[in-house]
């Protein structure tokens, strides 16, 4: 069992009497129900964040999820420090609070009666941003998937560029689109999902290059950060500006689905394709 | 006084000594020389902040300005063919000497008006779109790709996300990895994230001395780690962004040399130096086989990063 | 009275013996049969325009109402990647019984909002990109391909000027004159101009018996031609766009028999026509090997036209 | 010597007291003199239409134009009459009028040293409007091209499709555009030249896929008509819509040339291509 599963079955024995407020209908959630309904509020509908753990357990037939390269972590190439701390002692605070060792984990296993190769990255992981690790793993999961024949499906969630890393964070997109246009050349599938938020440099690299693209409904979908944005143009965006619902209608998604119908899609869409 | 502030004085003496020659007929050459020589070795010694500063001097070479200086024949062709000519990536068909390329470029104006024509260099959507556009063409008629780059960052505004910025950013990322031409890349003046990325991919990276390449701008990671924008300069130092930097994580193949204070100093100088090594990177890229290049071309892109396993 | 008001005549007739047979208890089946089989004959002598009034009839089927019919598996997929995603062409995955195919169909809405939301089946320039961008996927994964036309024409409007219109009509047209997987093209009704052109390049060209194929629009040939656009039923007849005109000229492979009145009138019997031909055509497609299948597409789409030499 | 060529001889000697009047500029040129100057107007720089013979006396070296397929002639496949007359009477008081067979003139010829398939369409021949002929010479002078791996120059300008040809007219559309992908897997070099007006069928399929693309100044160049876009949208068309100039700033062509620069343009591109 790798250590971020053990994490994962430790949470689910903390007190159970905690509570959520839905943002967007406020309703008091009960959080094991919540989790129960992988993470999407009972009443609205709307998509709360899916730890990884969630995701697999959702999505991949139980016992035949195999993490590979667990094991990569990331250094300080620069060693960089910004005004409160070290890079290396954010990473490990990071490394500790989530129990992974960097914002993806990467594997293989069973949706259906479909094998896949499967990346899910992890907002609660340093915002998701993309660093050398993240780049890695996603390269060796594309070049795992030729290997074996099989589809990727990756689920994207992050804030942006690692910048601690640099420009080693930077190449890291084109070392990702690299990777994807091998396993592309080679006749293969892959499945970008979008969920909230993917922007910045995954969003404009690995993420954006599906040969299906998949939003959830009102994820925050975007190269540039709203705020940024707002500081540039000097107005205020307009409503729904970077939902997947305005990428969809900007032509940039095949579909918007709700989670709970995420998965037998997918079942499709690896049988179609499989 | 900082490095820059240093070499800004030695200028100053320069100056001096030279009107003193003129004016008054004093014999002052050698100090001349040896002044030169001290800015030359500050140089070495300037910091990620000073290159910005210097990769973003008003008087800084661009790339139209490069054009005339690196090719005998050069025609502009435009447009997407989708939606618009995007003015802040210009693209044209060149011969550099007797041997022809494709040259795409980033340019961010001279005056004001040039640069808003420009945008100040950062490209919409279409400006991606157009580069896939002509690299395709290039790709047909099997001529090599100069990229030049000199950005703050693609666009960020409402028109360029509703059109995608992020798949056009992808798509040239995807489709510069695969091309079935050599291509060189040189960074001009800044490199700045992901819009600059879309035009650094190939396979030999040169870099101007005082040129930068970052994956975020000092002040946007100031404002971000630091939460105070006016940090930039600590952050460009942290970040660690000068042409010495990235040879020294063995990202970049080359840096071009510039005149003491800067290309704009002795402009015929550093372009000379630039085409000659263009022209020598040139002349071994197009002697390799396109499959052997290609996996080159890969196996240099898939070594980017730093960690550590196990 | 016309053709078409004989067979309203009929059609009435025919309702009227139903009634009767309901009502009445009178055994009237023969009398129906040899009505239909009037209406039936009848329907071989429209002109083009009594053609043109079917493929636009208000009840006739669109191309939603097939997906249905003929898939077991559909699922939409969108987006042109750069702008928008164009309601009035539907591209999706689809299982024709057990054979996977990539599916793109224009659709011009049932009720008014549909319509307008289809905007009644005419594209802008970022329906035919989407055309191309899923085209390309089919091509990746070799999966066969179908096309269903159903459209007055490409809208002529200031945005689809704007965004190059012309480009991505020929674009299409180049695209699918070479693209690597077999293309069964279906006209459903309105086959309107360079806007189903663009969809209309394959390797079986299947014509549903009342839809019509035109260069122009009947009212608007007669607006130049005839300089009044009230003379549409001379111009269409001049035009010569019916299924059975098509097939005279060697143009199109199948007419798909529709059950007399029309498709909407019994519309299980005309979509089952229609999967069986498309199955048929499929199988002797997906035998070809590819090379001369677009050998064969090439000398299809060379022969198209007729003159004289010397 | 060519039919039409003795006809622009003839043309030639007709009297030359003729003025004409600048639309652009008001003033009344001589007609001569507006000749040499290759239908430029001498004041404004006004692009007046340019006769295929006037193209290739302008372009091609002298005597170095061979013509090919200059026998191909329309028929009339529909038996086709509109109110005023039958199509078969239109086209022999074309041919009178224009001393030609058909809306282009296709041949090999020399510009500067380089050798070139050359189209150039004829507007006065039925508005230069694409029947059966037209698609047919395109596609063979396409043809020709890969057989003798030259490039192609093709001149553009059209009023759209010879509707009196019906369904043949618009399958010429998709017959030329896969000549033109024909030549481009060759790896040869197409030139599309847009001049005033190129519009429709013509417009929208080989005028739109040159490897360059050129526009004249001011040309006219659109798929649907002005006149159809302003029923459709029942208001008036902004200034400029559809010329050159905005299909260029619409990112559709690579440049506008003005015609005395074209020459040496194209000298440059089929030396830089060849
Ligand atoms: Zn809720
Ligand atoms: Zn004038």
């Amino acid at each position: 069992m790798t250590a971020w599963l053990k994490k994962s079955i430790l949470k689910k024995k903390e007190p159970d009497n905690q509570w959520i407020k839905c943002p967007d209908c406020a309703e008091i959630l009960y959080k094991n129900l919540l989790i129960d309904n992988i993470n999407v509020c009972t009443r609205c509908g709307h998509h709360f964040r899916l730890s990884p753990d969630g995701w697999l357990g959702y999505l991949v037939n139980r016992g035949t999820f195999k993490e590979i390269n667990e094991n990569i972590q990331s250094v300080d190439p620069l060693d960089f420090s910004d005004a409160k701390e070290r890079y290396v002692d954010k990473l490990n605070r990071s490394m500790k609070k989530t129990g992974m060792k960097s914002a993806i984990i990467t594997g293989v296993g069973k949706i259906g009666k479909q094998k896949a190769c499967l990346g899910i990255m992890n907002f609660a992981f340093l915002g998701g941003s993309m660093g050398s690790v993240l780049g890695e793993k996603v390269a060796r999961l594309f070049e795992h998937a030729i290997e074996l024949s099989l589809p990727v499906i990756l689920i994207s969630a992050s804030g942006g560029a690692r910048m601690h890393e640099g420009i080693y964070s930077l190449l890291q997109m084109a070392k990702t689109s690299a990777a994807i246009r091998k396993h592309s050349e080679a006749g293969q599938l892959y499945i970008s999902i979008m969920t909230d938020p993917t922007t910045g440099g995954v969003s404009a690299s690995f993420s954006a290059l599906g040969d299906i693209m998949i939003g959830e409904p009102g994820a925050l979908i975007g190269f540039a950060g709203p705020r940024v944005i707002e500081q540039t143009i000097k107005q205020k965006l307009p409503p729904k500006f970077q939902t997947a619902e305005f990428l969809y209608d900007h032509g940039m998604l095949d579909m918007i689905v709700n989670r709970k119908e995420l998965k037998s899609i997918l079942i499709e869409l690896l049988t179609f394709f499989g | 006084m900082s490095v820059w502030e240093k070499i800004e004085e030695l200028e100053k003496q320069i100056d001096k000594f030279k009107s003193l020659s003129v004016e008054e007929h004093i014999e002052v050459d050698e100090v001349i020389v040896i002044l030169k020589e001290k800015i030359n070795d500050l140089h070495k010694n300037l910091t990620s902040w000073d290159r910005t500063r210097m990769a973003r001097h008003i008087d800084r070479p661009k790339f139209l300005d490069y054009v005339p200086k690196l090719f005998n024949y050069f025609q502009e062709i435009g447009g997407d063919r989708k939606f618009k000519n995007d003015n802040a990536i210009i693209c044209g068909l060149a011969s550099l000497d007797k041997r022809k390329v494709v040259v795409i470029g980033q340019e961010k104006g001279k005056d004001t008006s040039d640069k808003i024509y420009r945008n100040f260099g950062m490209s919409h959507p279409e400006g991606y779109w157009k580069t896939i556009r002509v690299m395709k063409l290039a790709e047909k008629f099997g001529l090599p790709l100069l990229l030049f780059v000199d950005t703050p960052g693609a666009y960020p505004g409402i028109g360029a996300e509703e059109r995608g910025q992020l798949v056009a950013i992808a798509e040239n990322l995807y489709e510069l990895s695969g091309i079935r031409i050599p291509i060189i890349v040189t960074i001009l003046g800044e490199g700045g994230s992901g819009g600059a990325l879309a035009l650094g991919v190939g396979d030999r990276l040169l870099m101007m001395e005082n040129a930068i390449y970052s994956v975020i701008s000092p002040e946007g990671c100031a404002a971000i780690l630091w939460r105070d924008a006016s940090k930039a300069e600590q952050a460009a130092n942290a970040l660690k962004i000068s042409a010495f930097d990235l040879k020294e994580f063995g990202i970049i193949h080359e840096i071009i040399q510039e005149p003491g204070g800067g290309a704009h100093k002795d402009f015929n100088a550093a372009a000379d130096k630039l085409k000659k090594s263009i022209k020598n990177s040139l002349n071994k890229l197009v002697k390799v086989p396109i499959d052997e290049l290609l996996d080159q071309r890969y196996n240099m892109l898939r070594k980017f990063g730093v960690f550590k396993e196990k």
